[in-house]
C-alpha cells in the first residue's frame, strides 16, 4: 500500500474569481483566415482537426480572409449586422420591463447575438430549430411579430402561449422554431429525430439543435450524437460554448481541456470549432453544415466559441462568482462591433447608419412593448380557463369535472 | 374471424396502420430485422422497409426524443421499450416533454406518439423485467395509459393509440402474450387460440381509449382491475363462488369513471387489484375515487390487493403475485365485513 | 435560541453533519463556489475544502449515479437536484439502483444518500419550477421521501437523513425557505425571524423520519398535508372557524398512520391536501388509507384538495395553486355533508 | 427545393444475416506489437491514436512481441489460462444446468473470457468492479466461492441474495465486485463515484467500471465520460465491443466507423483500443490503466476487441439474425486457444497439462454444482420471509403489516 501515495481529487477551477484579474491567456485564438475549408462531403476522419482549432474570418484589421471568407453575400452581412442590433435592442428592452415589474423573468444573449442570427441566415424556409432560452436571435431574424413575443414575456391576454409558458419560452412552428423546455438537453435529441422524420419521408428540409456548453454534460447530448451517428440525419447540432453555466465555468463540463467540438470525434461526424463573435464565420461555417446535412451528408457538430456578458437571467447576479471585468476582458470582442467595423471598412455601412439603425429598432421594440402592454402585464391578461385547455386535444371528464369545480 | 395471440394481434395492429398511413413508423431496441424480443414486430421490417421499422441503439431516453422530434415533424412513431422496467431512463423526456408538448406551445406542435412495453410480472424474470410502473404515469399531466387484456383489446387499443394525437403509453401484459393467465402458475398455460377473445377481426377498428369493459357481470362485489389480472379475478371469483362484477378498465388515463360508479353503487362493495406494489399505486387513485363518488353506497372499506411494497422478488414471484388464493381470501373477507 | 430561515437551517444541518462526519460530502449544480442558486450551501465549500463540497455537471443521473458508487465506497453523499422538476432525468438511478440495492444485494451494498430538492409552486416559477413530484417516489420500495414544513423540522430531519443508512429523497418547499406562507400571495411575507417554528437549536438533533407532527388539534375535521399547505390549512381554518386538526405528515414513507388514524377516528372526517396533481398524487394513498382503515368512523368521504391535472400553469399559478379559498369552500362543504 | 434531391434515411446493417457467409474483411487488425507502448503518465492527447489502433502482443505463431509484451510475469499467464479454462467450464455447466430446467436463466461469456480474467489479474484487493452480466471472469479468478456462484444461479437456500436477484446477478463487496444490476449502463457511472469517493479519502484503491458496446448508446456511459472528464478519479473504464447487443450490431451504437475508445477523444482522458482475444495484450493493457489511475494520472477508456461467441441468454437464438458461421470465422480467435499455444511454445505449458486442467475444473465445478444442488434448484429454497427483508434497514410498520398478512 505504501507504495503509491494517496490519491487526490480533483476539482477544476477557472481562471479568476471576484476580485481577480480577468484571464483568458489559456484560450488559443488561431490566426483569422487559418483553418481549411473542405468540401462539404469530406468524411469525418478526414477533418478531425478542425475539432480543435477554430474557424476565423475577420482579422484584427475587421478584414475577411481565408478559405471560410469566399462566396458570403453582402446583403446577408448587411442584414445580419440590423438583426443583432434590433436582438440586442430587444434584450434590453426586455431587462427594462423587467426592472419595471411587468415581466417577472427575463434572460439576455448579450455579446452571443452572431451566432443565431448568423445560423438563421443560413437556414431556409421550412427548416427547423430546436432551440433553447438564449437563441431569441433565431426568432428575431424572422418576420415573427416580436409584439407576440413580447405579449408571451408578458403573459398578457394576447400571449401565443396563453400565459402557460414561462417568460421567453417562445414557439413557432411557422417560423421554424420549436417550443423551448425547461428541461436542458431534451431539445438537442429531439432535433435529430426531426431530421430523421425528414430523411425518412425523402424530405429536403434539415434540422438545428441547440445547447450550452453545460448542458452538453445532460444524458440528451450523448442520445443526440449517438442517433446522429448512426442514422446520420440531416441535422446541424450546435453547441453554444458561452464559457459559463450559471456560475459553473466550461471545465464543470469537461471543456476545459478538451474542446466541446472535439466531442464528436468517437462518433463518425465532422465537427466544427468557430469564433462565434465573428459574425463571417458563424454564417460561412452554418451555410457548410446546413449544405452538407441537407446534400444528404449527414451531421455536423458546431461549436461556437462565445462569452456570456449577460448574467444568466434576472435572477442571476455573476459578480458573485466571476471576476468584475471578465466579460470586457473577452479576446473575441463583440459581435456587432466586429461585423460594424468590417462593414464600415468595405464601405457597405457607416457610423451613421450604424447609428440610425439602432434608434430604428429602439423605436420598433418600443413601440410593439406599448403595443403589448396594452393587452396586459405581469399575467394580468391570462385566463384561468385557459388553464384547462390543450392538455390534451380533447378534454377528459376529470378535467371537464375540475374547470367546472373551479368555476371557469 | 381470426384467431390470434395477443402478440400477433399487437402486430397486427402496427401492420394495419403502416398500411394505411405511411407516417406511422416503428422502431425500438431489437425490433427491426429480429422483430423484437416478444416478436411483436417480427415480418413488418420486411414488408414496409427499413426506413420505417427499425433498430435504435440502447438509449430509451433517445427512443422518445427522437419520436417526439418526429412527431412534431407530423410522423407517427410507434416505438417499442424492450421492458417497462428499462422505461425509467426514458422518464424524463416521457415527463418533460412529451406530456408538456400541446399545452406549453398552446398546441403549435403536438407528440402524436405510442410508447408500447411489455409490463407485469409472472415470467420469473426478476426485479427488472417484471415491473408494472403505470401509476407513474397515470400522475402526469398530458399522457393517456392504457393496457389491454386481450388479443381484441390489444389490437384495438393499438390502432386508437397510434390515431391519437397525444401520447400514450401502451402496457402490454407480458404474461398475457401466449393466453390467458388465472394466476394458478401451476397448471397448464392455455392458449388465446382456445379463447372468444383471441378472435380478432382483420382490418381496422378500433377500441375507444377512456372506456372500460365489464367483463364479467355481478352482485356482490365490483372488482377493478386491468391487465393479467382480469383472469386472476375471474379465478378467485370462480373458486370462491362470489358473485364478483369484474371490470376491465382497459384505459388507466382517462378512466372511464361512469362505469365504475354504476357498478359499485349497484355492488356496494368494491376490491382494487393490481400487480403493481401497492404504496402510490394505480389502486389507490381509484380506491381514493370510489370513496368520493360512492361513499354512500359502499358497505365496506375499499379493499387495494396489490404487489407488497418490496421490489419485485425473482423467486419469491408466487408469493409476491397478488394471486387468486390472496384475492378470493380478501373477497370473502370483505363479503363478511359491514 | 438562534433564529434560523430555512435555507439557513437546511445549511445548519449540513454544516453539523459535515462537521461531525467526514464521509459526508456535498455535491450538485451550482453548490460549490456559489453556494446554490438558492444558498443552502453557501459557505460550505469555503469550510469544508474543494474535495467535500463541489460544483457538479449538469447531469442529474451523474449526480445521483455518482452518489450511488460514494456511497458503494462507504462515503454517505448529500447531493442537490436543483429543482425537484430537473429530477427526471435521474429516474432510473433513483428508481432502478438507489432503492433496491440494499434489496438485491442483500445488504452487501447499501446507497445511505440523501437526494435534497426544491419543490413547489408560489414563486411564478413556471412548469419547470413549480413541481411537486413526491408521489413518484412514495411508489418506489426503498426510498424514504420526507418534506419538511418549517426550520426545526427541515434541520432536525436533514440530519437524520443524512444519518439514514437508506436512500432518502428530502423536498424543499422554495415557497417557505424564507418565511411561511399562507397562500394568500397578495398579502405581505411574512419572515421565519418571528415566527416559533424558525427558533432552531444550534448542534446536532434529529426529527425522526416517520412521525407525523399534530401541528393544531381540532376536532371538526382532520386534514392530512405537508409542505407549503400546513399555513394553508391553517389560514383556511382560521377563515372559516372550523375546528381542523391540521397533521403535518413530514415523512411520506415511511407514514405515521398511528397518528393519521387517530386524528381520523377522533374528527371522523378528513381532507387530503397537496399542491400536486390530484390523480395518483400522494392524497390518493392518502385517502385509500383513510378509508381502509378509518372507514367505519367516517362521516363523509375523505375529500382531497390538490393541483389541477394539467401542467403548472405560469400565469395561471393562483388559480392552480390550492389557496384558502379552494380549501375553506371545501372545508365547509365537508361539515355539511354527512 | 428541386434544387435538392429527396434526403435519403440511413439504417447501418452488418456484413451478413442468416444465410450470408461471415465478412470480416472490414476488421482492420494491426500486426501484432506494432502499437507504442507510452509512460503512464502521458497525457491524452499525446496518445490519441491508440483510440484507432489495436494493441496486440501474440503474433500469428504465438509469440509476444512489442512493447506491451515487457515485463509480464510468467506466473500470472499460467495462472491466466487456468482461469479462463475454469471459467469456460463454469458457463458450460451452468448451460446445461438451465437445459435440465434447474435454473430458468443464464448468460455465458464465450470467447470473452481473456477481458475479465485479464483485467482482474491486473487488480489490487481493495479495488472495485462494477461489472455487468458478462464479467462471472472476475468473480471467478478470485477465492469467491463457486457454490455460492451456482446457489444464486438456483436461487436456493443458500443463494447470497435470497432468491431475490436474477441468476447470475451476483454481489461481493469482499471480491471487489459490485452488484450486478438488470438496468444497462447505470453501473459506469457509479464506478466513476466510487472511484471519486477513492479520491477524496486519500485512498490508493482503484474502481473498474464494465459495460457493452451496445450499452454504450445508454445515457449513463456520458455521464460516467463527463464526469471521469471533470473530477479525473482513479478509474478505468470498460467497453467490452463484442460485436452483438442481442440482435443488433456494434453498428447501431455508432460503432461501425468509429471505434468505441475513440469516443474518449473529446473528453480529455485517453483511450486503449485492445485485442480482448489476446491475453497478454489484456493483461498489459489492464496493468497500464490501473496502474496510471492509482498513481493519480486519471482515469482511461479501454475497449476490448472480441466476440460474443455464446448466444446473448438462454433465452435467445442468434442464428435468427447472423450468419451461423460467424463466431468461428472470428479473426481474433479464441482467448484459450492463443494462450494456450503461447504458453507451450515457451514450455510453461503442454497438452497434457491442458487436458488435466480441463479435467480438474470439469471436476470442480461439477462438485460444485452438486453441492448447490443439495441446497434446492429453481427457487425452491428461498423464503417468502425474505421478501420482505432489506428493503430498507429496518422494516416500517407498512411492510411489517403486509408480511403479516402474507403470514410468513
Ligand atoms: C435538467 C435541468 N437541470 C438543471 C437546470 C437548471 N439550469 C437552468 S440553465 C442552467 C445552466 C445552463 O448552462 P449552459 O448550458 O452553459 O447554457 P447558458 O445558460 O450558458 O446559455 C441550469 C443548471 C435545468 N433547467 N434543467
Ligand atoms: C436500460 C435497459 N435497456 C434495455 C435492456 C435489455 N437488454 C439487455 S442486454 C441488452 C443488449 C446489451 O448489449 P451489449 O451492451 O453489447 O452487451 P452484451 O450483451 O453484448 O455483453 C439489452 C438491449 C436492459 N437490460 N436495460
Ligand atoms: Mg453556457
Ligand atoms: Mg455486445
Amino acid at each position: 500500500m505504501s507504495e503509491y501515495k494517496p490519491l487526490k481529487f480533483h476539482v477544476p477551477e477557472p481562471t479568476g474569481r471576484p476580485g481577480d484579474e480577468p484571464d483568458f491567456s489559456g484560450v488559443i485564438i488561431p490566426e483569422a483566415g487559418s483553418v481549411r475549408r473542405p468540401s462539404i462531403d469530406t468524411h469525418a476522419a478526414d477533418m478531425k482537426e478542425l475539432a480543435s482549432t477554430m474557424v476565423r474570418v475577420l482579422n484584427k484589421d475587421g478584414e475577411a480572409v481565408g478559405p471560410w471568407a469566399e462566396g458570403l453575400d453582402d446583403d446577408i452581412l448587411v442584414q445580419g449586422l440590423k438583426n443583432m442590433i434590433r436582438v440586442r435592442a430587444y434584450d434590453e428592452r426586455m431587462m427594462t420591463l423587467q426592472r419595471q415589474g411587468k415581466t417577472s423573468f427575463y434572460m439576455k444573449c448579450t455579446g452571443e447575438e452572431a451566432i443565431a442570427v448568423g445560423f438563421r441566415a443560413a437556414m431556409q424556409k421550412g427548416d427547423m430549430n430546436f432551440p433553447t432560452y438564449r437563441q431569441q436571435g433565431l426568432l428575431l431574424s424572422t418576420d415573427y411579430p416580436v409584439v407576440d413575443m413580447i405579449c408571451q414575456i408578458l403573459s398578457n391576454s394576447r400571449d401565443p402561449l396563453k400565459g402557460r409558458q414561462l417568460p421567453i419560452m417562445y414557439s413557432s412552428k411557422e417560423h421554424g422554431f420549436f417550443s423551448i423546455s425547461g428541461n436542458l438537453g431534451t431539445q438537442f435529441i429531439q432535433a435529430v429525430g426531426w431530421a430523421m422524420a425528414s430523411a425518412i419521408k425523402g424530405d429536403t428540409k434539415i434540422a438545428a439543435g441547440w445547447i450550452g456548453d453545460g448542458s452538453t454534460a445532460e444524458t440528451d447530448f450523448h442520445a443526440a450524437l449517438v442517433n446522429a451517428s448512426v442514422y446520420k440525419p440531416p441535422v446541424v447540432l450546435n453547441i453554444v460554448n458561452n464559457q459559463w453555466a450559471i456560475s459553473s465555468f466550461r471545465g464543470i463540463a469537461g471543456g476545459d481541456h478538451a474542446t466541446f467540438a472535439e466531442r464528436a470525434l468517437g462518433y463518425d461526424f465532422p465537427a466544427l470549432r468557430v469564433d462565434g463573435n465573428d459574425f463571417l464565420a458563424v454564417y460561412a461555417a452554418s451555410k457548410w453544415a446546413v449544405e452538407r446535412a441537407r446534400r444528404g451528408f449527414g451531421p455536423t457538430l458546431i461549436e461556437w466559441v462565445t462569452y456570456r456578458v449577460a448574467p444568466h437571467s434576472t435572477s442571476d447576479d455573476p459578480s458573485q462568482y466571476r471576476p468584475k471585468e471578465e466579460s470586457s476582458a473577452w479576446p473575441l470582442g463583440d459581435p456587432i462591433l466586429r461585423l460594424k467595423n468590417h462593414l464600415i471598412k468595405r464601405d457597405l455601412w457607416s457610423e451613421e447608419r450604424q447609428t440610425q439603425t439602432e434608434a430604428q429598432y429602439n423605436d420598433e421594440i418600443r413601440a410593439a412593448t406599448k403595443e403589448a402592454e396594452s393587452y396586459g402585464v405581469m399575467g394580468s391578461g391570462a385566463s384561468p380557463k385557459d388553464m384547462f385547455d390543450d392538455v390534451y386535444e380533447e378534454m377528459p371528464p376529470h378535467l371537464r369535472e375540475q374547470r367546472q369545480k373551479l368555476g371557469v | 374471424m381470426p384467431q390470434m395471440s395477443m402478440i400477433e394481434a399487437i402486430r397486427d395492429a402496427m401492420d394495419v396502420k403502416m398500411g394505411q398511413d405511411d407516417d406511422v413508423v416503428v422502431y425500438g431496441e431489437d425490433v427491426g430485422y429480429f422483430g423484437g424480443v416478444f416478436r411483436c414486430t417480427h415480418g413488418l421490417q420486411k414488408k414496409y422497409g427499413k426506413h420505417r421499422v427499425f433498430d435504435s441503439p440502447i438509449n430509451e431516453s433517445g427512443i422518445v426524443g427522437t419520436a417526439i422530434g418526429m412527431g412534431a415533424y407530423g410522423l407517427r412513431p410507434c416505438i417499442e421499450i424492450q421492458f417497462a422496467d428499462y422505461i425509467y431512463p426514458a422518464y424524463d423526456q416521457i415527463v418533460s416533454e412529451a406530456a408538456r408538448l400541446r399545452y406549453r406551445s398552446n398546441k403549435d406542435f403536438i407528440a402524436p406518439l405510442t410508447i408500447r412495453t411489455p409490463c407485469g410480472g409472472g415470467i420469473f424474470g426478476g426485479q427488472t423485467h417484471s415491473q408494472s410502473p403505470e401509476s407513474l404515469f397515470t400522475h402526469v399531466a398530458g399522457i393517456k395509459t392504457v393496457i389491454p387484456s386481450n388479443p381484441y383489446d390489444a389490437k384495438g387499443l393499438l390502432i386508437a393509440a397510434i390515431e391519437d394525437n397525444d401520447p400514450v403509453i401502451f402496457f402490454e401484459p407480458k404474461r398475457l402474450y401466449n393466453g390467458p393467465f388465472d394466476g394458478h402458475h401451476d397448471r397448464p398455460a392455455s392458449n388465446w387460440s382456445k379463447h372468444p377473445l383471441g378472435d380478432v377481426p382483420e382490418g381496422h377498428y378500433t377500441v375507444p381509449i377512456g372506456k372500460a369493459s365489464v367483463f364479467s357481470e355481478g352482485s356482490d362485489v365490483t372488482i377493478l382491475t386491468y391487465g393479467t389480472m382480469v383472469y386472476v379475478a375471474e379465478a378467485a371469483k370462480k373458486e370462491t363462488g362470489i358473485d364478483a362484477e369484474i371490470i376491465d378498465l382497459r384505459s388507466l388515463m382517462p378512466l372511464d369513471v361512469d362505469t365504475i360508479v354504476e357498478s359499485v353503487s349497484k355492488t356496494g362493495r368494491c376490491m382494487v387489484l393490481h400487480e403493481a406494489t401497492q404504496t402510490s399505486g394505480f389502486g389507490a387513485e381509484l380506491a381514493a375515487q370510489v370513496q368520493e363518488r360512492c361513499f354512500y353506497n359502499l358497505e365496506s372499506p375499499v379493499v387495494r390487493v396489490c404487489g407488497w411494497d418490496t421490489p419485485y422478488p425473482h423467486a419469491q414471484e408466487w408469493d409476491y403475485f397478488p394471486g387468486p388464493g390472496r384475492v378470493g381470501k380478501e373477497l370473502k373477507a370483505m363479503m363478511e365485513a359491514e
